[in-house]
Protein backbone atom coordinates (compact mmCIF):
# COMPACT_ATOMS: atom_id res chain seq x y z
CA UNK A 1 0.00 0.00 0.00
CA UNK A 2 1.17 3.64 -1.39
CA UNK A 3 -0.40 6.68 -0.20
CA UNK A 4 1.28 9.75 -1.54
CA UNK A 5 0.27 13.86 -1.11
CA UNK A 6 2.20 16.40 -3.16
CA UNK A 7 2.48 19.18 -5.10
CA UNK A 8 4.72 17.85 -8.21
CA UNK A 9 2.56 16.29 -10.84
CA UNK A 10 3.13 12.80 -10.86
CA UNK A 11 4.08 10.12 -14.33
CA UNK A 12 0.81 8.25 -14.56
CA UNK A 13 1.53 6.23 -16.97
CA UNK A 14 4.68 5.01 -14.66
CA UNK A 15 2.18 4.21 -12.12
CA UNK A 16 0.06 2.32 -13.36
CA UNK A 17 2.74 0.49 -15.02
CA UNK A 18 4.94 -0.08 -12.13
CA UNK A 19 1.36 -1.12 -10.00
CA UNK A 20 0.09 -3.35 -12.84
CA UNK A 21 3.53 -5.49 -13.18
CA UNK A 22 5.30 -8.45 -11.27
CA UNK A 23 1.84 -9.70 -10.33
CA UNK A 24 1.47 -13.39 -10.17
CA UNK A 25 -1.68 -13.52 -7.92
CA UNK A 26 -3.47 -11.02 -8.82
CA UNK A 27 -5.50 -11.21 -11.86
CA UNK A 28 -7.26 -7.59 -11.69
CA UNK A 29 -5.77 -4.21 -12.04
CA UNK A 30 -8.07 -1.16 -12.08
CA UNK A 31 -7.07 2.64 -11.80
CA UNK A 32 -8.76 5.95 -11.45
CA UNK A 33 -7.42 9.16 -12.68
CA UNK A 34 -9.11 12.65 -11.67
CA UNK A 35 -8.19 15.08 -14.32
CA UNK A 36 -8.76 18.70 -14.32
CA UNK A 37 -11.55 19.53 -16.84
CA UNK A 38 -12.09 23.26 -18.61
CA UNK A 39 -15.99 22.58 -18.99
CA UNK A 40 -15.30 22.38 -22.76
CA UNK A 41 -15.64 26.10 -23.33
CA UNK A 42 -11.95 27.58 -22.06
CA UNK A 43 -13.09 29.70 -19.53
CA UNK A 44 -11.49 27.99 -16.67
CA UNK A 45 -7.51 29.41 -16.26
CA UNK A 46 -6.81 27.18 -13.17
CA UNK A 47 -7.86 24.82 -10.46
CA UNK A 48 -6.42 25.51 -7.05
CA UNK A 49 -6.42 22.13 -4.20
CA UNK A 50 -6.25 23.60 -0.94
CA UNK A 51 -5.67 20.49 1.69
CA UNK A 52 -5.27 19.53 5.46
CA UNK A 53 -1.67 18.75 5.86
CA UNK A 54 -1.42 16.70 9.01
CA UNK A 55 -4.60 15.21 8.51
CA UNK A 56 -4.36 14.35 4.57
CA UNK A 57 -2.17 11.48 5.09
CA UNK A 58 -4.07 9.93 7.91
CA UNK A 59 -7.66 10.03 6.27
CA UNK A 60 -6.52 8.82 3.12
CA UNK A 61 -4.51 5.55 4.86
CA UNK A 62 -7.74 5.07 6.74
CA UNK A 63 -9.41 5.09 3.95
CA UNK A 64 -7.29 2.50 2.09
CA UNK A 65 -7.13 0.54 5.21
CA UNK A 66 -10.86 0.22 5.03
CA UNK A 67 -10.90 -0.96 1.54
CA UNK A 68 -8.43 -3.54 2.25
CA UNK A 69 -10.90 -4.98 5.14
CA UNK A 70 -14.20 -5.11 2.80
CA UNK A 71 -12.47 -6.63 -0.30
CA UNK A 72 -9.77 -8.52 -1.00
CA UNK A 73 -7.12 -6.53 -2.48
CA UNK A 74 -3.72 -7.46 -2.77
CA UNK A 75 -2.41 -4.01 -3.36
CA UNK A 76 -3.74 -0.05 -3.16
CA UNK A 77 -2.13 2.75 -4.35
CA UNK A 78 -3.30 6.61 -3.76
CA UNK A 79 -1.90 9.88 -5.16
CA UNK A 80 -3.13 13.35 -4.68
CA UNK A 81 -1.80 16.21 -5.26
CA UNK A 82 -2.99 19.75 -3.95
CA UNK A 83 -1.68 23.29 -5.66
CA UNK A 84 -2.42 24.92 -8.74
CA UNK A 85 -3.50 22.99 -11.89
CA UNK A 86 -4.23 23.71 -15.23
CA UNK A 87 -6.46 22.31 -17.68
CA UNK A 88 -6.12 18.68 -18.49
CA UNK A 89 -3.46 17.92 -15.75
CA UNK A 90 -4.20 15.05 -13.54
CA UNK A 91 -5.28 15.69 -10.13
CA UNK A 92 -4.91 11.87 -8.75
CA UNK A 93 -5.10 8.83 -9.22
CA UNK A 94 -6.27 5.55 -7.51
CA UNK A 95 -5.20 1.77 -8.59
CA UNK A 96 -6.16 -1.42 -6.71
CA UNK A 97 -5.10 -5.06 -7.28
CA UNK A 98 -7.40 -8.30 -6.71
CA UNK A 99 -7.59 -11.57 -7.52
CA UNK A 100 -10.63 -11.01 -9.41
CA UNK A 101 -12.49 -8.09 -11.21
CA UNK A 102 -15.31 -7.08 -9.16
CA UNK A 103 -13.11 -7.06 -5.66
CA UNK A 104 -10.76 -4.55 -8.07
CA UNK A 105 -13.54 -2.31 -9.26
CA UNK A 106 -15.77 -2.11 -6.13
CA UNK A 107 -12.66 -0.92 -3.98
CA UNK A 108 -11.55 1.61 -6.09
CA UNK A 109 -14.92 3.14 -6.43
CA UNK A 110 -15.39 3.16 -2.76
CA UNK A 111 -11.97 4.94 -2.39
CA UNK A 112 -13.03 7.05 -4.80
CA UNK A 113 -15.95 8.16 -3.09
CA UNK A 114 -14.64 8.68 0.23
CA UNK A 115 -11.89 10.44 -1.44
CA UNK A 116 -14.64 12.97 -3.08
CA UNK A 117 -16.35 13.38 0.38
CA UNK A 118 -13.76 12.31 3.26
CA UNK A 119 -10.63 13.39 2.48
CA UNK A 120 -9.91 17.28 3.76
CA UNK A 121 -9.42 18.94 -0.15
CA UNK A 122 -10.94 21.40 -1.03
CA UNK A 123 -10.98 23.31 -4.85
CA UNK A 124 -11.15 26.72 -6.04
CA UNK A 125 -11.70 27.32 -9.49
CA UNK A 126 -9.52 30.83 -11.21
CA UNK A 127 -11.98 31.07 -14.49
CA UNK A 128 -9.65 33.28 -17.30
CA UNK A 129 -11.73 36.23 -16.11
CA UNK A 130 -9.85 36.65 -13.21
CA UNK A 131 -13.22 35.09 -10.63
CA UNK A 132 -12.60 32.55 -8.29
CA UNK A 133 -15.57 30.35 -7.04
CA UNK A 134 -15.11 27.35 -4.26
CA UNK A 135 -16.48 24.20 -5.75
CA UNK A 136 -19.45 23.13 -3.54
CA UNK A 137 -19.78 19.46 -2.38
CA UNK A 138 -22.39 17.72 -4.38
CA UNK A 139 -25.23 16.14 -2.68
CA UNK A 140 -24.76 12.87 -5.40
CA UNK A 141 -21.12 12.51 -3.99
CA UNK A 142 -22.59 12.97 -0.24
CA UNK A 143 -25.00 10.34 -1.29
CA UNK A 144 -22.46 8.57 -2.88
CA UNK A 145 -21.18 7.11 0.66
CA UNK A 146 -24.45 5.29 1.79
CA UNK A 147 -24.37 2.23 -0.52
CA UNK A 148 -21.48 1.56 0.81
CA UNK B 1 -5.27 25.14 21.45
CA UNK B 2 -4.75 25.75 17.36
CA UNK B 3 -7.72 26.55 15.75
CA UNK B 4 -7.53 25.97 12.29
CA UNK B 5 -9.47 27.13 8.63
CA UNK B 6 -9.87 26.06 5.97
CA UNK B 7 -10.81 27.06 2.09
CA UNK B 8 -13.74 30.02 2.24
CA UNK B 9 -13.64 29.63 6.18
CA UNK B 10 -9.88 30.57 5.95
CA UNK B 11 -10.66 33.27 3.59
CA UNK B 12 -13.98 34.42 5.57
CA UNK B 13 -11.99 34.97 8.80
CA UNK B 14 -9.00 36.10 6.97
CA UNK B 15 -6.04 33.74 8.78
CA UNK B 16 -5.65 30.21 8.29
CA UNK B 17 -4.63 29.09 11.99
CA UNK B 18 -4.88 31.06 15.67
CA UNK B 19 -4.06 29.95 18.77
CA UNK B 20 -7.04 30.23 21.29
CA UNK B 21 -7.42 29.63 25.11
CA UNK B 22 -10.67 28.46 26.13
CA UNK B 23 -12.90 26.25 28.42
CA UNK B 24 -15.30 25.09 26.02
CA UNK B 25 -16.46 21.66 26.46
CA UNK B 26 -17.79 21.24 23.15
CA UNK B 27 -17.20 22.49 19.38
CA UNK B 28 -19.94 23.78 19.90
CA UNK B 29 -19.29 26.08 22.73
CA UNK B 30 -16.26 26.82 21.15
CA UNK B 31 -18.35 28.15 18.14
CA UNK B 32 -20.13 29.99 20.29
CA UNK B 33 -17.30 32.25 21.23
CA UNK B 34 -16.00 32.89 18.47
CA UNK B 35 -19.02 34.04 17.09
CA UNK B 36 -19.26 36.63 19.62
CA UNK B 37 -15.59 38.12 18.94
CA UNK B 38 -16.15 39.72 15.73
CA UNK B 39 -18.52 40.05 12.97
CA UNK B 40 -16.11 38.45 10.79
CA UNK B 41 -16.65 34.75 12.44
CA UNK B 42 -19.88 35.48 13.16
CA UNK B 43 -20.56 35.49 9.36
CA UNK B 44 -18.14 32.44 8.61
CA UNK B 45 -19.87 30.12 11.53
CA UNK B 46 -23.43 31.67 10.88
CA UNK B 47 -24.47 28.22 8.73
CA UNK B 48 -22.96 25.55 10.92
CA UNK B 49 -24.74 22.81 7.92
CA UNK B 50 -22.16 24.30 5.38
CA UNK B 51 -19.10 23.37 8.08
CA UNK B 52 -17.36 20.33 9.03
CA UNK B 53 -14.98 19.95 11.89
CA UNK B 54 -11.99 17.57 12.63
CA UNK B 55 -10.92 17.67 16.88
CA UNK B 56 -7.32 16.55 16.60
CA UNK B 57 -7.23 15.75 12.60
CA UNK B 58 -10.24 13.57 13.01
CA UNK B 59 -13.59 13.93 11.22
CA UNK B 60 -16.10 14.43 14.12
CA UNK B 61 -19.68 16.84 14.74
CA UNK B 62 -20.49 19.94 16.85
CA UNK B 63 -21.44 17.85 19.72
CA UNK B 64 -17.91 16.26 20.27
CA UNK B 65 -16.00 17.50 23.49
CA UNK B 66 -12.78 19.38 23.10
CA UNK B 67 -11.35 18.72 26.23
CA UNK B 68 -7.70 18.19 26.02
CA UNK B 69 -7.63 18.82 21.71
CA UNK B 70 -4.46 20.15 21.03
CA UNK B 71 -6.26 21.13 17.27
CA UNK B 72 -9.32 22.16 15.98
CA UNK B 73 -10.21 22.84 12.33
CA UNK B 74 -13.22 23.78 10.53
CA UNK B 75 -13.93 23.93 6.90
CA UNK B 76 -16.62 23.33 4.11
CA UNK B 77 -17.62 20.08 2.81
CA UNK B 78 -14.75 18.24 1.39
CA UNK B 79 -14.21 18.27 -2.22
CA UNK B 80 -11.04 15.70 -3.52
CA UNK B 81 -10.85 13.13 -5.93
CA UNK C 1 -12.15 4.74 -30.12
CA UNK C 2 -9.48 2.16 -30.45
CA UNK C 3 -9.84 -1.77 -30.80
CA UNK C 4 -6.84 -3.73 -31.08
CA UNK C 5 -6.72 -7.37 -31.19
CA UNK C 6 -3.26 -8.86 -31.14
CA UNK C 7 -0.72 -11.52 -29.66
CA UNK C 8 1.71 -9.05 -29.06
CA UNK C 9 2.36 -7.93 -25.58
CA UNK C 10 1.05 -4.06 -25.01
CA UNK C 11 2.59 -1.26 -22.82
CA UNK C 12 0.19 -0.84 -20.50
CA UNK C 13 2.05 2.12 -18.62
CA UNK C 14 1.98 3.79 -22.15
CA UNK C 15 -1.53 3.03 -23.45
CA UNK C 16 -2.57 4.69 -20.28
CA UNK C 17 -0.65 7.72 -20.45
CA UNK C 18 -1.77 8.36 -23.96
CA UNK C 19 -5.48 7.59 -22.93
CA UNK C 20 -5.25 9.89 -20.18
CA UNK C 21 -3.09 12.49 -21.64
CA UNK C 22 -4.67 15.92 -23.21
CA UNK C 23 -8.08 15.26 -22.14
CA UNK C 24 -9.48 18.87 -21.32
CA UNK C 25 -13.37 17.83 -21.14
CA UNK C 26 -12.87 14.60 -19.49
CA UNK C 27 -12.50 14.61 -15.47
CA UNK C 28 -12.86 11.07 -15.26
CA UNK C 29 -10.44 8.24 -16.52
CA UNK C 30 -10.85 4.10 -15.51
CA UNK C 31 -8.57 1.60 -16.82
CA UNK C 32 -9.19 -2.26 -16.39
CA UNK C 33 -6.48 -4.87 -16.71
CA UNK C 34 -6.40 -8.34 -16.82
CA UNK C 35 -3.79 -10.68 -15.64
CA UNK C 36 -2.54 -14.11 -16.26
CA UNK C 37 -2.57 -15.29 -12.08
CA UNK C 38 -0.80 -18.74 -11.31
CA UNK C 39 -3.41 -18.88 -8.58
CA UNK C 40 -0.61 -18.55 -6.32
CA UNK C 41 0.79 -21.59 -6.09
CA UNK C 42 3.23 -22.06 -9.24
CA UNK C 43 1.29 -24.77 -10.84
CA UNK C 44 0.64 -22.58 -14.29
CA UNK C 45 2.82 -23.11 -17.14
CA UNK C 46 0.98 -20.60 -19.33
CA UNK C 47 -2.28 -19.17 -20.09
CA UNK C 48 -3.16 -19.91 -24.03
CA UNK C 49 -5.87 -17.88 -25.80
CA UNK C 50 -7.62 -18.78 -28.58
CA UNK C 51 -10.23 -16.41 -30.44
CA UNK C 52 -12.24 -16.31 -33.57
CA UNK C 53 -10.62 -13.70 -35.86
CA UNK C 54 -13.24 -13.14 -38.03
CA UNK C 55 -15.62 -12.51 -35.66
CA UNK C 56 -13.33 -10.77 -32.68
CA UNK C 57 -13.12 -7.55 -33.61
CA UNK C 58 -16.39 -7.02 -35.09
CA UNK C 59 -17.85 -8.24 -31.32
CA UNK C 60 -15.73 -5.68 -29.47
CA UNK C 61 -16.61 -3.06 -31.25
CA UNK C 62 -20.19 -3.84 -31.21
CA UNK C 63 -19.54 -3.90 -27.21
CA UNK C 64 -17.91 -1.07 -27.24
CA UNK C 65 -20.27 1.41 -29.12
CA UNK C 66 -23.26 -0.04 -26.93
CA UNK C 67 -21.27 0.93 -23.74
CA UNK C 68 -20.95 4.38 -25.83
CA UNK C 69 -24.77 4.49 -26.25
CA UNK C 70 -25.90 4.11 -22.32
CA UNK C 71 -23.37 6.06 -20.86
CA UNK C 72 -21.76 10.32 -21.75
CA UNK C 73 -17.91 8.73 -22.29
CA UNK C 74 -15.51 10.63 -24.30
CA UNK C 75 -13.19 7.87 -25.70
CA UNK C 76 -13.26 3.89 -25.45
CA UNK C 77 -9.85 1.72 -25.51
CA UNK C 78 -9.80 -1.92 -25.70
CA UNK C 79 -6.70 -4.21 -26.49
CA UNK C 80 -6.97 -7.98 -26.12
CA UNK C 81 -4.16 -10.56 -26.79
CA UNK C 82 -4.52 -14.41 -27.88
CA UNK C 83 -1.98 -16.90 -27.96
CA UNK C 84 0.31 -17.95 -25.28
CA UNK C 85 0.92 -15.79 -22.26
CA UNK C 86 2.74 -16.46 -18.60
CA UNK C 87 1.78 -15.96 -15.08
CA UNK C 88 1.73 -12.24 -14.72
CA UNK C 89 1.51 -11.08 -18.20
CA UNK C 90 -1.15 -8.33 -18.92
CA UNK C 91 -3.71 -10.44 -21.15
CA UNK C 92 -6.09 -7.48 -21.80
CA UNK C 93 -7.08 -4.09 -20.68
CA UNK C 94 -9.79 -1.66 -21.50
CA UNK C 95 -10.18 2.40 -20.36
CA UNK C 96 -13.09 4.60 -20.82
CA UNK C 97 -12.91 8.45 -20.52
CA UNK C 98 -16.13 10.53 -19.30
CA UNK C 99 -16.99 14.01 -17.76
CA UNK C 100 -17.72 12.26 -14.55
CA UNK C 101 -16.54 9.03 -12.34
CA UNK C 102 -19.46 7.47 -12.46
CA UNK C 103 -20.03 6.80 -16.35
CA UNK C 104 -16.03 5.92 -16.24
CA UNK C 105 -16.51 3.37 -13.85
CA UNK C 106 -19.80 1.56 -15.23
CA UNK C 107 -18.52 1.64 -18.91
CA UNK C 108 -15.39 0.16 -17.75
CA UNK C 109 -17.38 -2.25 -15.74
CA UNK C 110 -20.03 -3.28 -18.49
CA UNK C 111 -17.14 -3.68 -21.15
CA UNK C 112 -15.55 -6.22 -18.43
CA UNK C 113 -18.84 -8.12 -18.15
CA UNK C 114 -19.30 -8.25 -21.71
CA UNK C 115 -15.78 -9.14 -22.92
CA UNK C 116 -16.03 -12.30 -20.22
CA UNK C 117 -19.11 -13.80 -21.60
CA UNK C 118 -19.61 -12.05 -25.05
CA UNK C 119 -16.37 -11.74 -26.91
CA UNK C 120 -15.32 -14.69 -28.88
CA UNK C 121 -12.02 -15.76 -26.51
CA UNK C 122 -11.07 -18.95 -24.60
CA UNK C 123 -8.83 -19.56 -22.27
CA UNK C 124 -6.82 -22.52 -21.75
CA UNK C 125 -4.27 -23.07 -18.98
CA UNK C 126 -1.15 -25.41 -19.42
CA UNK C 127 0.07 -26.60 -16.11
CA UNK C 128 3.64 -27.31 -14.98
CA UNK C 129 2.52 -30.74 -15.03
CA UNK C 130 1.90 -30.57 -18.77
CA UNK C 131 -2.14 -31.21 -18.05
CA UNK C 132 -4.57 -28.79 -19.54
CA UNK C 133 -7.68 -27.17 -19.19
CA UNK C 134 -10.27 -25.48 -20.80
CA UNK C 135 -11.38 -22.38 -18.58
CA UNK C 136 -15.36 -23.15 -17.91
CA UNK C 137 -17.31 -20.05 -17.84
CA UNK C 138 -18.02 -18.85 -14.72
CA UNK C 139 -22.35 -18.90 -13.61
CA UNK C 140 -21.22 -15.46 -11.95
CA UNK C 141 -19.83 -14.24 -15.08
CA UNK C 142 -23.10 -14.94 -17.05
CA UNK C 143 -25.56 -13.46 -14.16
CA UNK C 144 -23.43 -10.18 -14.31
CA UNK C 145 -24.54 -9.68 -17.53
CA UNK C 146 -27.90 -8.79 -15.83
CA UNK C 147 -27.71 -5.69 -14.09
CA UNK C 148 -27.04 -3.89 -17.12
CA UNK D 1 -20.62 -23.14 -46.31
CA UNK D 2 -17.80 -23.08 -44.01
CA UNK D 3 -18.39 -24.58 -40.35
CA UNK D 4 -15.73 -23.56 -37.46
CA UNK D 5 -15.26 -25.23 -34.34
CA UNK D 6 -13.44 -23.65 -31.39
CA UNK D 7 -11.62 -24.83 -28.18
CA UNK D 8 -12.66 -27.90 -27.02
CA UNK D 9 -15.12 -27.98 -29.87
CA UNK D 10 -12.30 -28.28 -32.65
CA UNK D 11 -10.34 -30.59 -30.14
CA UNK D 12 -12.80 -33.05 -29.95
CA UNK D 13 -13.92 -32.83 -33.52
CA UNK D 14 -10.23 -33.00 -34.50
CA UNK D 15 -10.35 -29.86 -36.97
CA UNK D 16 -10.64 -26.27 -36.93
CA UNK D 17 -13.10 -26.19 -39.68
CA UNK D 18 -14.30 -27.51 -42.94
CA UNK D 19 -16.92 -26.88 -45.69
CA UNK D 20 -20.08 -28.70 -45.57
CA UNK D 21 -22.87 -28.74 -48.15
CA UNK D 22 -25.91 -29.20 -46.60
CA UNK D 23 -29.77 -28.70 -46.96
CA UNK D 24 -30.03 -27.55 -43.22
CA UNK D 25 -32.46 -24.70 -42.78
CA UNK D 26 -31.43 -23.84 -39.00
CA UNK D 27 -28.41 -24.84 -36.90
CA UNK D 28 -30.35 -27.30 -34.63
CA UNK D 29 -31.15 -29.29 -37.93
CA UNK D 30 -27.09 -29.12 -39.19
CA UNK D 31 -26.46 -30.46 -35.89
CA UNK D 32 -28.38 -33.14 -36.38
CA UNK D 33 -26.81 -34.16 -39.17
CA UNK D 34 -23.01 -33.53 -38.12
CA UNK D 35 -23.97 -36.11 -35.20
CA UNK D 36 -25.17 -38.31 -37.38
CA UNK D 37 -21.84 -38.47 -39.57
CA UNK D 38 -19.10 -39.91 -37.23
CA UNK D 39 -18.50 -40.57 -32.95
CA UNK D 40 -16.40 -37.59 -32.50
CA UNK D 41 -19.45 -35.59 -33.82
CA UNK D 42 -21.91 -36.85 -31.68
CA UNK D 43 -19.85 -36.31 -28.58
CA UNK D 44 -18.87 -32.94 -29.50
CA UNK D 45 -22.25 -31.96 -29.47
CA UNK D 46 -24.23 -34.33 -27.35
CA UNK D 47 -24.38 -31.39 -24.08
CA UNK D 48 -25.66 -28.58 -26.56
CA UNK D 49 -26.25 -26.39 -23.40
CA UNK D 50 -22.79 -26.33 -23.10
CA UNK D 51 -22.35 -24.86 -26.95
CA UNK D 52 -22.28 -21.59 -28.40
CA UNK D 53 -23.18 -20.79 -32.27
CA UNK D 54 -22.29 -18.12 -34.36
CA UNK D 55 -24.02 -17.44 -38.08
CA UNK D 56 -21.91 -14.99 -39.70
CA UNK D 57 -20.09 -14.26 -37.06
CA UNK D 58 -23.17 -12.79 -34.79
CA UNK D 59 -23.71 -15.14 -31.88
CA UNK D 60 -27.54 -16.46 -31.98
CA UNK D 61 -29.24 -19.49 -30.86
CA UNK D 62 -29.87 -22.99 -32.39
CA UNK D 63 -33.32 -22.28 -33.57
CA UNK D 64 -31.75 -19.65 -35.83
CA UNK D 65 -31.90 -20.24 -39.84
CA UNK D 66 -28.88 -20.50 -41.67
CA UNK D 67 -30.65 -20.38 -45.11
CA UNK D 68 -27.84 -17.88 -47.19
CA UNK D 69 -25.38 -18.12 -44.51
CA UNK D 70 -21.61 -18.47 -45.25
CA UNK D 71 -20.27 -18.90 -41.89
CA UNK D 72 -21.33 -21.13 -38.66
CA UNK D 73 -19.19 -21.88 -35.32
CA UNK D 74 -19.47 -23.84 -32.64
CA UNK D 75 -17.87 -23.37 -29.12
CA UNK D 76 -17.89 -23.45 -25.56
CA UNK D 77 -19.40 -20.13 -23.36
CA UNK D 78 -16.45 -17.75 -23.87
CA UNK D 79 -13.86 -16.89 -21.37
CA UNK D 80 -12.90 -13.50 -22.37
CA UNK D 81 -11.21 -10.51 -19.95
Amino acid sequence: MRIVVQEAPFDFGAEAETFASGRHDMGAIVTFTGVVRDFGNGTLDAMEIEHYPGMTQKALEAIAEEARTRWSLGDVLVIHRYGRMEPSEKIMMVATAAPHRKDAFEAAEYLMDYLKSRAPFWKKEHATTGETNWVAAKDEDEDALSRW
Amino acid sequence: MDVLYFAWVRERIGLPKEKVTTEAATVADLVAELRAREDRYDLAFSDLSALRVAVDQELTDFDASIKGAREVAFFPPMTGG
